[in-house]
């Protein structure tokens, strides 16, 4: 058995939860939990239109695939799946789906965990939001919590 | 005297107020590091005066994989410029 | 606006994770995070013919949604769904789903995996083994690790 | 004298040891808390005894609530006792 080889895509395309998980979980039975994290467009309080995802081909796979296999040396994982869309979303659409399996519980939580906070701060996408009242978008600031969060997993760093 | 040839990606903001998404230019051999390219950028004109006003902003990838600032120029065929991240 | 409810179920059939993450997402665009934890039956390196799941009728359901409600009051959640497998179920098969939705990723995150220790700890459900070569299967035991888990959420308790 | 019937309800091995899922008692007034009703049952047969041999390994819920072993059984109408659980 070689090292487990994580499952990145970028695409425009919505995915499939269900299928994803099943993706790694079906035809073996050593898998004893399945963690996943969706991440989906909030509308902010009715203002938001859609947000466009700005990303940087070649890099945004590579930089995620960097990640995972950072995530797959750390923790005793049985599968690790990372999607992220680019393009035109609209508030209560999918952006984001990260699914980590392992064969116990604490190794999927906080792989999925690491996962998305280091997705958050490393990986090329940028938001910019479209208003409903036609106003020129902003692109969304990058948060210091988030920084904050992906530090946390390295405190000697 | 040699001049490198590298190519420029931008995005978000950056590639907004500089007006363009990519271009090759011709790097001065003075250019040495991460820092030295965005304060001779910075040089070229209105746009990229604006998106790299604040050079401690701007996040830079070399052969798409990111780098600090002061990460040397050599052996870069293709260097981004962009802001903080805002994925996930 | 009340305070959630949380959807807590005990049934013997499988559950559809997609379904219920639609439940808690569907027609509103305030969610922004949407954690599943599923746990599954493993096979044990290939010597576990199946577990058997006993329950507290009744209590289960109400033990649960003690906990669920803990969760609700700790963490600014929108939606919180936990449903409990009893009965026959084979390696490979699912025996539990979480699912946490709120505006940040934090949250659900943390009571997706708090609702999982304290479902281990004192949801009232035990899991005896049927072996694969026929001999009288055991009662799983308990783990320490799990009380410990548990007990991290309230550290001066 | 004041004797009281109380439904008790027994889980996984604790059920297998006595050998029956539930049954309805009438307890002597002494046994007035959890720990009492364990000793006082591990006396009624060689079932129970194997059940509650280690009473501090068994958990009670009263009217379906876990409690401790020196909660009072007053208000008690069942009584439910089995190993540590392992759901999830």
């Amino acid at each position: 058995m070689g090292v487990l080889e994580p499952v990145v895509r970028i695409q425009a395309e919505d995915f499939d939860t269900a299928a994803e998980i099943g993706r790694l979980t079906e035809g073996r039975a050593d898998v004893g939990a399945v963690v996943t994290f969706s991440g989906l467009c909030r509308d902010e309080a009715g203002t938001l239109a859609a947000l466009e995802l700005e990303h940087y081909p070649g890099m945004a796979e590579a930089e995620i695939a960097r990640i995972a296999r950072q995530a797959i040396e750390r923790w005793p994982l049985l599968g690790l799946t990372a999607i992220h869309r680019h393009g035109r979303i609209e508030p209560g659409e999918n952006i984001v789906l990260v699914v980590a399996a392992s064969s116990h519980r604490q190794a999927a939580f906080e792989a999925a965990s690491f996962l998305m906070d280091f997705l958050k701060t490393r990986a090329p996408f940028w938001k910019k939001e479209h208003r409903r009242d036609g106003s020129a978008g902003d692109w969304v600031e990058a948060m210091e919590a988030d920084e904050a969060a992906a530090k946390l997993w390295n405190p000697r760093a | 005297m040699s001049e490198k040839t590298v190519k420029l990606i931008y995005f978000a903001w950056v590639r907004e107020r500089i007006g363009t998404g990519q271009e090759e230019v011709s790097l001065p051999a003075e250019v040495e590091s991460v820092r030295d390219l965005l304060l001779w950028l910075r040089e070229r004109g209105e746009g990229y005066g604006d998106a790299l006003k604040y050079p401690e902003a701007i996040r830079v990838a070399i052969n798409q994989e990111h780098v600090g600032h002061h990460e040397p120029l050599a052996g870069a065929r293709e260097i981004a410029l962009f802001p903080p991240m805002t994925g996930g």
